[in-house]
């Protein structure tokens, strides 16, 4: 196996261009390295991306935050401008693991691992968040939720990188949320996890939602029809009810170790419900 | 096959090893350095036991290659003590019967050195939340979180 | 004589019978004199016999005298966690 | 030599207090060494190919490829380990060791390998050809002794039967215990109530992998490092699977990072030696967290049928079990440990259980912390619970009116000595936390809890030092701090400071054979061998202080760790200390000792219970532990902060066996979890703080009236907490563990009818 570490994105896309056989990027590493231990993969290159310049800086701009492909999540709940802006997004990327866990993922390394039951994927898709891709002749960006393309797969050509992750200035009265579930406090892979990102008119109301759904599926979901259940209302019971029977219906959950189809569908609408009201509130609704 | 050249510097000290490139810089620790404080309880980063702290952020030293230390601070339990005076930490476990086996015991007293670094008035809670990503399954973490307590008391001079 | 209980795979190998009489004055001749009158038993003294002797539980040892009114129980050895 | 074990009720001075403990500091600096810090030069690397089916037969194993890459030493399949067993149990733990016809369990080995480095031995393990016969398997113990169920053992016929069954079966044994007649106790009863209970199979959990070097040579001669529960038992078995004199055999015990029970058996420690010897070189073999998880020795599954019928006035008239064990592929005793210990907590006049060993295409089942017990309790605690309910009687008061006491004839059999479970219950009630408020959708539960405790084979050596310090070398090894409370000991029988003891885990080569630490009997045995040790070296020390003072042995005491000499005639001849004898030591005899080879016996029993405070969220099911109370009876507590860490550690491993830990086995018969991110033990956030309340009720059998407490803890929880999880949410949880999807299923259920 070789072990590379670029001072560039362009070199760093080059070498994954170029590589013969199986290439990875190594960001923060706490996926490719546990998959690596458990011998699903056996890298022949790895490109390790913290030494290229800019990528694990977050950057506030006019137009809203940028956030690098190689800052580790721990950096994310550090930034207070980012967390006072996109508290959802926030809360999402600092769930990953435990604190020797956070000190090292990514949230870019979160999305191109591309697991179904993602933490920061289901807020920042919520969030509208676009993706900055490098390949080794052009750049593109791209809305996040076109990433993922199944378990362990992305929508991702060969060569290519993921450079940063954008977050749009936001309109006022607006407020995120993200919320999942685990048997345990702590060190849980979500069972099922919903992200909500709503703003407000001056009267309360619900002027525009976004609300995602993870490990409910083979690809975090984004559910427009639930949205919809709530533009328009300032949360109340009906609204929530036809919030949670919308991702209730939208989910195709799987049986597995972690949890049943029935778990799934009916925690998936309580923790839609939840988010909801906590962004709701964070967005300044009474 | 030729290895990997790196240069670190671990608890003060600056070396040099080399490595293949698929080796964690637990096995480097443990296999090339002698520095067997840093144990292997599940090697995917689920357990702590081989918790070091690198750049001032604690962390798997299991899930860092052994290739990524160059030019890191890397600190182990082995670095806590300063001379023969232990850290308040190392005093309070004993004190504390905060240690039945031992073995996650390195691991823990890394985590909480970085906890206590970044917040040194930690609630039960903080502390306990901090403490999550360490498994113990000797003593139930009551007087691991008592332990600590203590700790934090004597070294914000309380 | 001393009124020896047997536990349930023991009684088994004595054609179902739940207590025994034994004249006996320590472990040692209670196991002689039972492996003689029940070879079934052989293989249960091999693998070695916990001997309750007023509610104490004692390892095999030969020299451990029976007192004459006790109860005497026989149990399986037992393995800890 | 024994000198009268029994109770005396002395006061103390060391034992009782709560110093820092001898190998402490080398715990928190990092240089303690477990099994996997150890390294012999020129070792090399085993790795262990393991069955990838859970059933299957071997046809051939062809390791000629990996015997050519470079850098592999050495590559061994069962024929490499000759069956010198002649049968029983141990070729049951040959035959686990490393499969010999047929693979029985995903994780089974099959063939070993011994490399320069770990990349070449993991190469070498996927060139090595497995033509294998996959055959139908079964891995639920209810499924498993279902007719046409698929038969691990062609000629397996359920022992314990009357006539011998003629049709083989998954059934090894059928065992029975009790006394009475249930049926007429069931006629007389106001209230019957009969549930079924089901637990999944769990893991010891430790944090530290196996791990051996083993280094074997030609001459016969051979050592071993390994982190180990009892290096004398290894020794004794690997040398006879090996065919070394047990004496040409030493093992090393390292520090153990947790046991449980899990480390009381080997695995792949006769496989580091096989590898060593055929390369003539050592080898070092660590097993990965997936092996420890499928390749060990987990608890049994369970299935357990609870009867009980009790009048209005909560006297129970009649009580009865039937359990079902998985024991993996090979029988063990573990549903009879199940029968003897169901009611032992109870004074029935009407008892039966019966316990079933049913074998199932799993790992082989080893000891984990008072075995058999916990699944045990919780089928009869949670069934107790039930009944008292339906009587309209408090839970605790149902327990003291129906509890075992001295003088009572226990469901296993014998009449018990003075026991704890009355105290325990009656503290139980007295304390805060049963009159503390409960929240919204919060819940308490109690239950109850027993384990025997045994004594077994000890040997201590004592040594005086020439500066008069005592090295004390014991055999059992220290896994939760028992070298402090030794040393107490020590000190506390020859009277001086605990500072002047040193205490050390001595290895197979300079003391005689000792018993496994299990079954609570570490402090147990090994104390009571320390102070016969202790008061052997008195009397050597009294006989010198009489030469030194040249006057008779019988005038001279040893009082406050100083000789004496008694009498007026001897009135100016001032006490001679430790110090002052050793340093005569070469004039008077040479070195002074005591040792003490004993069978420790007449262990006493400790009973405990618990209280739980549980909040449950009726929308998803998750349940959190917002309170937790041990009352246990420890006899005399020697290091009392020990012994509150083993009433704390058995209580979280229960709640984690409560909540969230289980074995899940696909349909294909292969472990799911083996990990610790799926395989989910407590962590630091999931817990409060574990209150404990240690009682003192002294065992009568022992010089300083200790009682083995290590394991008892580990049996209420998982009966305490369903039993809250009822009273908060009031659903009954009949299958563990009560994790969110099966707790919020049953909400569910409930609100359907």
């Amino acid at each position: 196996m070789q072990y590379a570490r670029p001072s560039s994105i362009k070199e760093a896309s080059g070498l994954l261009a170029k590589a013969r056989g199986k290439a990875f990027v190594l960001a923060g590493g706490t996926d490719l390295l546990v998959r690596m231990k458990g011998d699903f993969v056996e890298p022949d290159l790895i490109v390790d991306i913290k030494a290229i310049k800019g990528l694990n800086e977050i950057k506030k701009t006019a137009k809203g935050f940028s956030i690098g492909a190689a800052v580790p999540c721990a950096a994310m709940g550090e930034n207070k401008a980012l967390k006072k802006a996109w508290p959802g997004v926030v809360e999402a990327a600092n769930l990953i693991g435990s604190d020797q866990i956070q000190g090292r993922c990514t949230a870019a390394g979160n999305l191109c691992n591309a697991s179904p039951a993602a933490d920061s994927v289901p807020a920042l898709v919520a969030a509208g968040a676009k993706v900055v891709i490098a390949g080794p002749k052009k750049k593109r960006t791209v809305a996040i939720e076109k990433i993922p393309a199944g378990p362990g797969k992305t929508t991702l050509a060969k060569g290519e990188i993921v450079e940063a992750i954008q977050l749009d200035k936001r309109p006022a009265r607006s407020g995120d949320a993200y919320l999942r579930f685990i048997p345990r406090s702590e060190m849980d892979i979500a069972v099922v996890s919903a992200g909500v990102n709503l703003t407000l008119d001056g009267k309360g109301v619900v002027k525009a939602a976004r609300v995602a759904l993870g490990a409910v599926a083979p690809t975090v979901l984004l559910l427009p029809k639930a949205a919809k259940a709530i533009v328009g209302s300032k949360l109340d019971e009906e609204a929530l009810e036809k919030l949670a029977a919308a991702c209730s219906a939208a989910c195709r959950p799987i049986d597995d170790k972690r949890g049943t189809v029935d778990f799934r569908i009916k925690v998936a609408g309580v923790l839609a419900r939840r988010a909801a009201k906590i962004a709701y509130k964070r967005a300044g609704g009474k | 096959m030729g290895g990997i050249a790196v240069t670190t510097t671990i608890n003060g000290d600056e070396v040099d090893f080399v490595c293949h490139a698929e080796e964690t810089l637990l096995d480097v620790l443990r296999d090339r350095l002698g520095l067997t404080g840093a144990k292997e309880g599940c090697g995917t980063g689920d357990c702590g036991a081989c918790s070091v702290i690198m750049d001032g952020r604690v962390v798997c030293s299991c899930l860092v290659l052994g290739a990524e230390a160059e030019g890191k601070k890397i600190g182990t339990v082995e670095g806590m003590a300063s001379g023969d005076k232990l850290h308040p930490l190392q005093t309070k476990f004993l004190e504390h019967a905060a240690l039945q086996c031992g073995v996650c015991t390195p691991g823990f007293l890394i985590a909480a050195k970085a906890l206590l670094d970044r917040n040194p008035d930690p609630s039960e809670e903080e502390i306990r939340y901090g403490l999550a990503g360490n498994l113990c399954r000797c003593t139930g973490y009551d007087k691991i979180v008592r332990a600590v307590q203590d700790a934090a008391k004597v070294m914000k001079g309380a | 004589m001393v009124e020896v209980a047997l536990w349930g795979a023991l009684s088994a190998a004595t054609g179902g019978r739940k207590t025994v009489d034994v004249e006996a004055k320590d472990i040692r001749e209670l196991f002689r004199k039972l492996a003689e009158r029940y070879p079934g038993l052989e293989p249960y003294i091999e693998r070695g016999i916990a001997v309750s002797i007023d509610g104490v539980i004692y390892r095999d040892t030969w020299s451990k005298e029976l007192p004459k009114d006790a109860e005497i129980y026989l149990l399986p050895r037992i393995s800890g966690g | 030599m024994t000198l009268g074990a029994d109770f005396t009720g002395q006061k103390f001075k060391s034992v009782g207090t709560r110093p820092l403990r001898p190998d402490g500091v080398d715990k928190v600096t990092g240089r303690a060494r477990y099994g996997a810090d150890f390294n012999m030069p020129g070792q090399l690397v085993g790795r262990v190919l393991r069955s990838p089916h859970a059933h299957a037969k071997i046809k051939k194993i062809d390791t000629s490829r990996a015997e050519k890459l470079k850098g592999v030493k050495a590559v061994i399949t069962a024929a490499d380990l000759p069956d010198l067993t002649g049968g029983g149990d141990m070729f049951d733990i040959l035959d686990n060791c490393m499969a010999r016809k047929k693979a029985f369990y995903d994780g089974h080995a099959v063939a070993a390998v011994a490399a320069i480095d770990a990349p070449t031995a993991k190469k070498a393990l996927k060139l090595i050809k497995v033509d294998y016969e996959v055959l139908p398997h079964v891995t639920d113990v209810d499924e498993a002794v279902k007719p046409g169920a698929p038969l691990l053992h062609k000629h397996m016929f359920t022992g314990g039967v009357e006539p011998k069954p003629k049709k083989p079966s998954n059934i090894a044994n059928r065992c029975q215990y009790g006394h009475g007649d249930t049926e007429a106790g069931f006629k007389e009863a106001d209230v019957i109530i009969e549930r079924s209970y089901r637990t999944e199979q769990t893991h010891q959990g430790y944090i530290e992998p196996h791990a051996c070097v083993a280094s074997v040579s030609p001459d016969g001669t051979a050592e071993m490092w390994v982190c180990t529960q009892g290096h004398f038992v290894y020794r004794q078995q690997c040398a006879e699977l090996l065919g070394i004199d047990v004496s040409k055999l030493r093992v090393t015990s390292s520090e153990i990072g947790g046991g449980f029970g899990g480390k009381t058996h080997i695995w792949a420690e006769p496989l580091a030696l096989a590898l060593s010897r055929k390369a003539n070189r050592p080898v070092k073999l660590v097993m990965s967290r997936e092996e420890v998880f499928r390749a060990s020795g987990p608890t049994s599954a369970t299935s357990v049928d609870v009867k009980l019928g009790a009048k209005k006035d909560g006297t129970i008239t009649a009580a009865e079990a039937t359990l079902r064990y998985s024991n993996g592929p090979y029988a063990g005793m573990w549903a009879e440990l199940g029968a003897m210990t169901s009611f032992a907590c109870y004074d029935l006049t009407n008892v039966k259980t019966v316990g079933y060993e049913v074998l199932v295409n799993r790992p082989k089942v080893a000891a984990y912390r008072a075995p058999s017990a916990p699944m045990a309790a919780f089928a009869i605690e949670s069934a107790m619970d039930e009944l008292a309910q339906q009587i309209g009687m408090d839970p605790v008061k149902f327990r003291i009116k129906n509890a075992a006491k001295e003088g009572t004839k226990s469901s296993y059999g014998p009449v018990y000595g003075p026991i704890g479970i009355g105290p325990t219950l009656e503290a139980s009630l007295k304390h805060p936390h049963m009159k503390a408020k409960l929240g919204k959708n919060q819940g308490r539960g109690m239950a109850c809890g027993f384990w025997f405790n045994f004594g077994g084979q000890t040997c201590t050596d004592l040594n005086i030092g020439v500066d008069g310090t005592v090295a004390l070398a014991v055999g059992t090894v220290d896994v939760g701090g028992s070298r402090a409370s030794l040393s107490l000991v020590c000190a506390e029988e020859l009277g001086i400071p605990y500072e002047q003891v040193k205490a050390v885990v001595a290895d197979t080569s300079t003391l005689g054979h000792n018993d496994m630490t299990d079954g609570s009997r570490g402090t147990f045995s090994s104390s009571m061998a320390t102070i016969f040790a202790a008061r052997n070296a008195i009397k050597v020390l009294r006989e010198r202080a009489a030469q030194m003072w040249d006057i008779s042995v019988d005038d001279v005491v040893w009082e406050d760790g100083q000789a004496k000499a008694k009498g007026q005639k001897h009135g100016n001849l001032a006490p001679l200390s430790l110090k002052e004898i050793a340093a005569a030591a070469p004039n008077t005899g040479g070195p002074i000792a005591g040792h003490s080879e004993i069978v420790a016996d007449g262990a006493g029993v400790s009973f405990a219970t618990h209280i739980c405070d549980v909040e449950v969220d009726p929308e998803t099911g998750a349940t959190r532990v917002v309170r937790y109370t041990v009352v246990q009876d420890a006899g005399k507590a020697v290091h009392p902060s020990y012994v509150e860490g083993q009433y704390q550690g058995g209580a979280a491993q229960g709640i984690g066996w409560a909540l969230n830990e289980e074995y899940i086995y696909g349909k294909d018969g292969r472990l799911q979890n083996p990990g610790f991110l799926d395989y989910r033990i407590p962590v630091c956030s999931d817990l409060p703080m574990i209150d404990t309340q240690i009682l003192e009720i002294p065992n009568p059998k022992h010089p300083y009236g200790v009682r083995g407490v290590g394991e008892t803890s580990i049996v209420p929880p998982l009966a305490a907490i369903a039993n809250a999880v009822s009273n908060a949410v009031g659903v009954r949880m009949t299958h563990i563990p009560m994790s969110p999807p099966r707790i919020l299923a049953a909400l569910e259920k409930k609100k359907a009818h």
